[in-house]
């Protein structure tokens, strides 16, 4: 089981994601440079992480989208393989339409760090499946642009589908005024998963306020894969 | 202008008389340019050096002194830590997001220039009267930038201070602090050697910004500041953020000679400082800079502050790999020169001389100057205040709820909210606790942070005022878990040629070094920031103390928020009746005179080791150092933080006014189990502190004898919500 | 041919817009109680070179405005083009 | 008397203009090598009422903008008001 974590210029919590990875969870894993095109079938999971690619210069996400590893990222997100993006990730996915919306800046114009508490929507994804539907968790955030937007038909088909991940438990919970308190999303074939919240920034109880809801999302990826691995045999 | 070159360039005759010595002839226009800001206050400390020469400098765990880019200190295991705090006041007083944001850009790149990843940012920030919509704006604007450049370079802003008061009005101060982590073989230093080795610039392009930067930083402002519009630069953290991966990528190869950040006076200051360390010269040609503008001529090369860039001397032959390393990041790496063995500065433009001085007489050679010192009027009358002769509050509830509401004591939580304090995933004990603390990843260790300084006392009472700086930063410190190693200063002050502002200066320093001194924390270097005046009056003298501690073992981190129900509180020190220069007097009274509360720095440092020693031992289960706003306020925001009560009952014949705020020094508030309280009172009785029993941790309400009684959750609401209702309405 | 293009993008009307909305509050509370609908948008000025046809150049444009420039999903864009003197 | 009014705010001349070299970085990435000097500002677009005369609205639009839409320290702006009907 190997993971891949992709460093696009500006990202600044990639090596977060790496140590979560390689020191938490202890699995094989490489850091992967935007300025190649590759083949990235050899990664069970790919992380897009935080930070500010381009200095998210004119949009969150959007140059990002276009770089060359972008289009390999599309190519083993439509395969079939697992993608997370965290913050900056997510904004990432968005732009480049692996995921639906768009993010604006919070509605308080204001950068955020704090935690929140999320509400577990669908606990039957590859990113949920150590939780129960209802669950609870405390995960921070840290943007100024994760107010996510999508139009009601759009919504409408995200609930529907039950694309809906996670929820910021309450309008008071909710640091930026995501359209239905809406925290995080998968695609409808539930193998990309974007999310604003960090799950590596309290993923080890010595950090902060002793968290360790994130590690929840990063060891059912890590259940996930062992039971497809068991499937196929491997 | 014509027959007084000098003063364009913020020079005096006598020092334009001596550079006419020094070059045997008339300097040109690029040269005097040149000698202007490596001698402007900002660059060569003329007014400064022989009073900081008092500082104890010197210290076991000390890598690397003042004089480099930042100060580096050992933390074992071949670690080390590079730390340093930068002013940007004057940028920030006209155009605060762009002026704070570029103050956090330059000290972080002073940290990545040493060798050092930067882990962690503090600020320490002052403003006039917060409900001033002047001040809002300010105050807004600066924290906007401080986020805006922290955030996106991915270092964590963890820690600081903000303090209100009208001396600071149309002055604000902004000083940022970075720490960052090294191994022993990376450290870098500023220094060009080897004949013919090449010198680079990286990083981004050059433009015309900020030219003469240096010295309009060490002038006062005027209403005509607002107009020297091309003063401000525009920072750009993202290519910062490439520099310093591509700069710690090429620092790590081992094929540098030396490195450092153009800040201040830009080209100049950089090649000439790094020229002088290495007793070499530097010859470079303006042409070869890579530039974002056209029709730049020497003189604005030379003096563009343009921010992101670095000057390198990679060994010969090593050009190509420097390019190598940028390319991957995108930068710019260009060859502009070389090392010369002559020991001059020369500037070509298209290989022919421009300028031509010595690069010593330009870095270390600027007159030195002892200034005119005489202790101020104010004094006096002020320090004689008798408090004594207010009227006792009617109602101490209402009295807690006024001190906590003031902006200076209220939470800062609206601050730091904007900030990511929690990016790089090592913030062990979150802002709004005494000091940060940071993991060590890979170590069992921790890093503990914090920024002090009490302007007012300073005011009041320099020498008392600087020690007491020192001594509540090492406090914050304890109170985390971990022992305070070194310091780094970042010096406030108004126009040193006043002879009352030199003495407040000298006498600050005075105190910082005896604090220093007595409590082993050595000074590893810092920045000094004269000229903090407006028309009205100078700022309050403000030595912002930045302490760094170490923590052998992490999960000895401790917060001061109350843990568990029937625990009991203890006071470690004592209670005087010292009301002076309080933030009682200012919440209630809107006084800001008296005496200071006295420093015993050798009570002190025993204090901090019982402190110390208890948290090691294992029973500490809470520790809060007990500062501004008094022993109430500490306990009060114990019980916030941890939402839970306590009950006290404390004996003393304090007048209840002084029992609740006294601002006496050398006191830590802690919770322990029952069953740890002798071994704790043991502790205190083999190094003689006074220590007493103040009650327990009970219930939802904060009861102090029959004059506090309040529920947890109203004094967290007045806490919290005092500042964003100021600024928001 | 090198032409100067003016760029102006928006939040779709649909779309709420909370910049526009922190800037219309600012304003009242500067006393500027006449003020509505305030949107806030970004502006981009840029110069093209070599290209032969003012259609040719709105088809660049247009492509850039597309992939790039706006986010179709929450905006709407609209330029202007103007050849440059050489 | 309503109008609408448009205002342009951009960085001046001589300073640093991060955002614009991204997007010109982002725009060559994507194959459009004949662009250049690209500017990123801000757009703004207001309705004011009950102004009397074309100059007494300029009037406040410009006092507006040095007090709140722009940051005359870095930044300059432009506007153009239109008389909207009634
Ligand atoms: N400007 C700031 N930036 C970041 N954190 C801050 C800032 N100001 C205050 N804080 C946080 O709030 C805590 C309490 O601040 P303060 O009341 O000044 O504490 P103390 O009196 O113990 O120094 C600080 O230790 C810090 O964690
Ligand atoms: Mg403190």
């Amino acid at each position: 089981m190997k993971f891949g974590v992709v460093t696009f210029p500006g990202s600044n919590c990639d090596q977060d994601c790496y140590h979560v990875a390689a020191e938490v969870l202890n699995k094989p894993t490489d850091m992967v440079w935007h300025k190649d095109k590759q083949d990235l079938s050899e990664y069970d999971c790919l992380i897009l992480p935080g930070g500010f690619s381009y200095g998210d210069y004119l949009r969150t996400g959007a140059i990002a989208r276009f770089s060359p590893i972008m289009e390999s990222v599309i190519e083993y997100a439509e395969a079939g393989g697992l993608v997370i993006g965290i913050c900056n990730g997510f904004q990432i996915l968005l732009e480049a339409g692996l995921l639906p919306g768009a993010m604006k800046v919070n509605d308080s114009l204001k950068f955020v760090c704090d935690y929140t508490k999320l509400e577990v929507v669908n606990d039957d994804t590859p990113f949920t499946n150590r939780c129960n539907s209802g669950d609870i968790l405390e995960i921070p955030v840290a943007h100024g642009e994760g107010n996510y937007h999508i139009d009601e038909e759009g919504l409408a088909e995200l609930i529907a589908n039950q694309q809906i991940v996670v929820r910021y438990l309450s309008e008071e919970e909710n640091p930026n005024g995501s359209v239905d308190n809406i925290a995080g999303i998968c695609n409808q074939e539930r193998n990309v998963f974007g999310l604003m919240p960090h799950p590596e920034r309290c993923s080890e109880s010595i950090l902060g306020n002793g968290s360790t809801d994130g590690y929840q999302i990063f060891a059912s990826i890590v259940e996930y894969l062992s039971k497809r691995g068991e499937e196929c045999g491997e | 202008m014509e027959n007084k070159p000098w003063e364009a360039e913020g020079l005096t005759k006598s020092e334009y008389e001596m550079i006419v010595d020094i070059l045997g002839r008339k300097p040109n226009r690029t040269e005097l340019g040149m000698y202007g800001v490596m001698w402007s206050e900002h660059c060569s400390y003329k007014n400064s050096k022989a009073v900081l020469r008092n500082l104890p400098t010197e210290g076991e765990c000390v890598l690397q002194g003042p004089g480099e880019n930042a100060g580096v200190i050992d933390i074992g295991d071949n670690q080390a830590v590079s730390f340093k705090i930068e002013s940007h006041n004057h940028p920030s007083a006209i155009e605060p997001y762009q002026g704070a944001a570029t103050g956090v850009g330059g000290i972080i790149r002073d940290i990545f220039t040493m060798g050092a990843r930067p882990i962690a940012c503090l600020d320490s920030l002052r403003f006039g009267d917060l409900e001033d919509q002047h001040v809002q704006f300010l105050f807004e604007g600066v924290v906007s930038g401080i986020s805006g450049y922290g955030n996106c370079i991915g270092v964590p802003t963890v820690g600081g201070e903000v303090h209100f008061s009208a001396a600071y009005q149309d002055n604000p101060l902004v000083n940022a602090m970075c720490i960052g982590l090294m191994e022993h073989e990376d450290l870098a230093t500023g220094t060009a050697k080897g004949v013919g080795n090449p010198v680079m610039v990286v990083g981004a392009t050059t433009g015309r910004d900020g030219i003469q930067g240096a010295s309009f930083a060490s002038d006062e402002l005027t209403e005509e500041s607002e107009e020297d519009r091309p003063a401000v630069q525009v920072g750009d953290p993202f290519m910062e953020k490439l520099l310093l991966e591509a700069s710690l990528e090429l620092i790590k190869t081992g094929a540098l000679v030396g490195i450092q950040d153009m800040g201040a006076a830009g080209l100049t200051g950089s090649s000439c400082e790094m020229a002088s360390r290495g007793g070499a010269g530097i010859e470079l040609d303006v042409d070869l800079v890579p530039k974002r503008e056209t029709g730049m001529n020497a003189y604005e090369v030379m003096l563009s502050e343009s921010q992101e860039r670095m000057l390198v001397v990679p060994k010969k032959g090593k050009e190509d790999l420097v390019k190598q390393i940028f390319d991957k990041w995108d930068l710019n790496a260009a060859v502009i020169g070389k090392v010369t063995d002559d020991g001059m500065m020369r500037i070509l433009n298209k290989g022919e001389i421009v300028a031509e001085a010595p690069a010593r007489s330009l870095a270390d050679d600027a007159p030195e100057y002892e200034r005119e010192s005489k202790k101020p009027d104010y004094l006096e009358e002020a320090q004689s205040y008798d408090w004594s002769q207010l009227e006792e509050p009617q109602d101490y509830n209402q009295a807690l709820l006024e001190v906590l509401s003031s902006p200076n004591i209220a939470s800062k939580e609206w601050v730091y909210q904007q900030y990511d304090h929690m990016v790089q995933t090592n913030t062990v004990v979150l802002p709004g606790s005494d000091a940060a603390v940071l993991r060590v990843k890979g170590t069992e260790k921790g890093l503990a942070v914090a920024t002090d300084c009490n302007g007012r006392y300073c005011y009041l009472d320099p020498e008392t005022g600087g020690a007491i700086a020192v001594a509540e930063a090492a406090r914050n410190v304890v109170c985390s878990g971990a022992e305070p190693l070194a310091i780094t200063d970042g010096l406030n002050f108004g126009n040193p040629l006043k002879p009352e502002i030199f003495w407040q200066f000298e006498k600050c320093i005075e105190g910082i070094g005896e604090a220093c001194l007595s409590l082993g924390t050595p000074v590893t270097g810092g920045n000094v920031s004269f000229y903090n005046e407006s028309p009205e009056a100078a700022i309050y003298p403000t030595p912002i103390i930045g302490m760094v501690g170490l923590l052998e073992d992490i999960e000895q981190a401790t917060t001061i928020d109350f843990k568990d129900e029937g625990d009991l509180i203890l006071l470690l020190g004592e209670t005087k009746d010292e009301l002076g220069a309080s933030e009682y007097l200012q919440a209630l009274y809107g006084l800001e005179t008296g005496q200071p509360p006295s420093l015993d720095l050798d009570l002190e440092k025993r204090v901090q080791e019982v402190c110390l020693e208890a948290i090691k031992a294992g029973v500490v289960k809470s520790a809060h150092d007990c500062a501004d706003g008094g022993l109430v306020v500490a306990l009060a925001e114990s019980c916030i933080s941890g939402d839970l009560g306590a009950k006290i009952e404390l004996v003393s014949d304090l007048a209840p006014s002084s029992l609740l705020f006294s601002e006496s020094q050398s006191r830590i508030v802690i919770s322990v189990a029952e069953e740890d309280l002798a071994q704790v009172k043991k502790l205190a009785a083999a190094k003689d502190i006074p220590i007493s029993e103040l009650g327990r941790v009970t219930g939802n309400s904060l009861v102090v004898n029959d004059l506090v009684n309040l529920e947890v959750g109203e004094l967290k609401k007045e806490w919290t919500e005092s500042i964003p209702t100021l600024i928001e309405g | 041919m090198d032409w100067k293009v003016k760029i102006k993008v928006m939040l779709k009307k649909s779309i709420l817009d909370p910049q526009g909305q922190a800037v219309e509050d600012g304003l009242e509370a500067l006393g500027y109680n006449n003020v509505s609908e305030v949107k806030v948008g970004k502006h981009l000025e840029l110069s093209i070179e070599d290209v032969a046809t003012e259609e040719e150049l709105e088809e660049q444009v247009e492509e850039m405005c597309e992939r790039l420039l706006a986010n179709p999903v929450i905006e709407d864009y609209t330029f202007q083009v103007e050849e440059m003197e050489g």
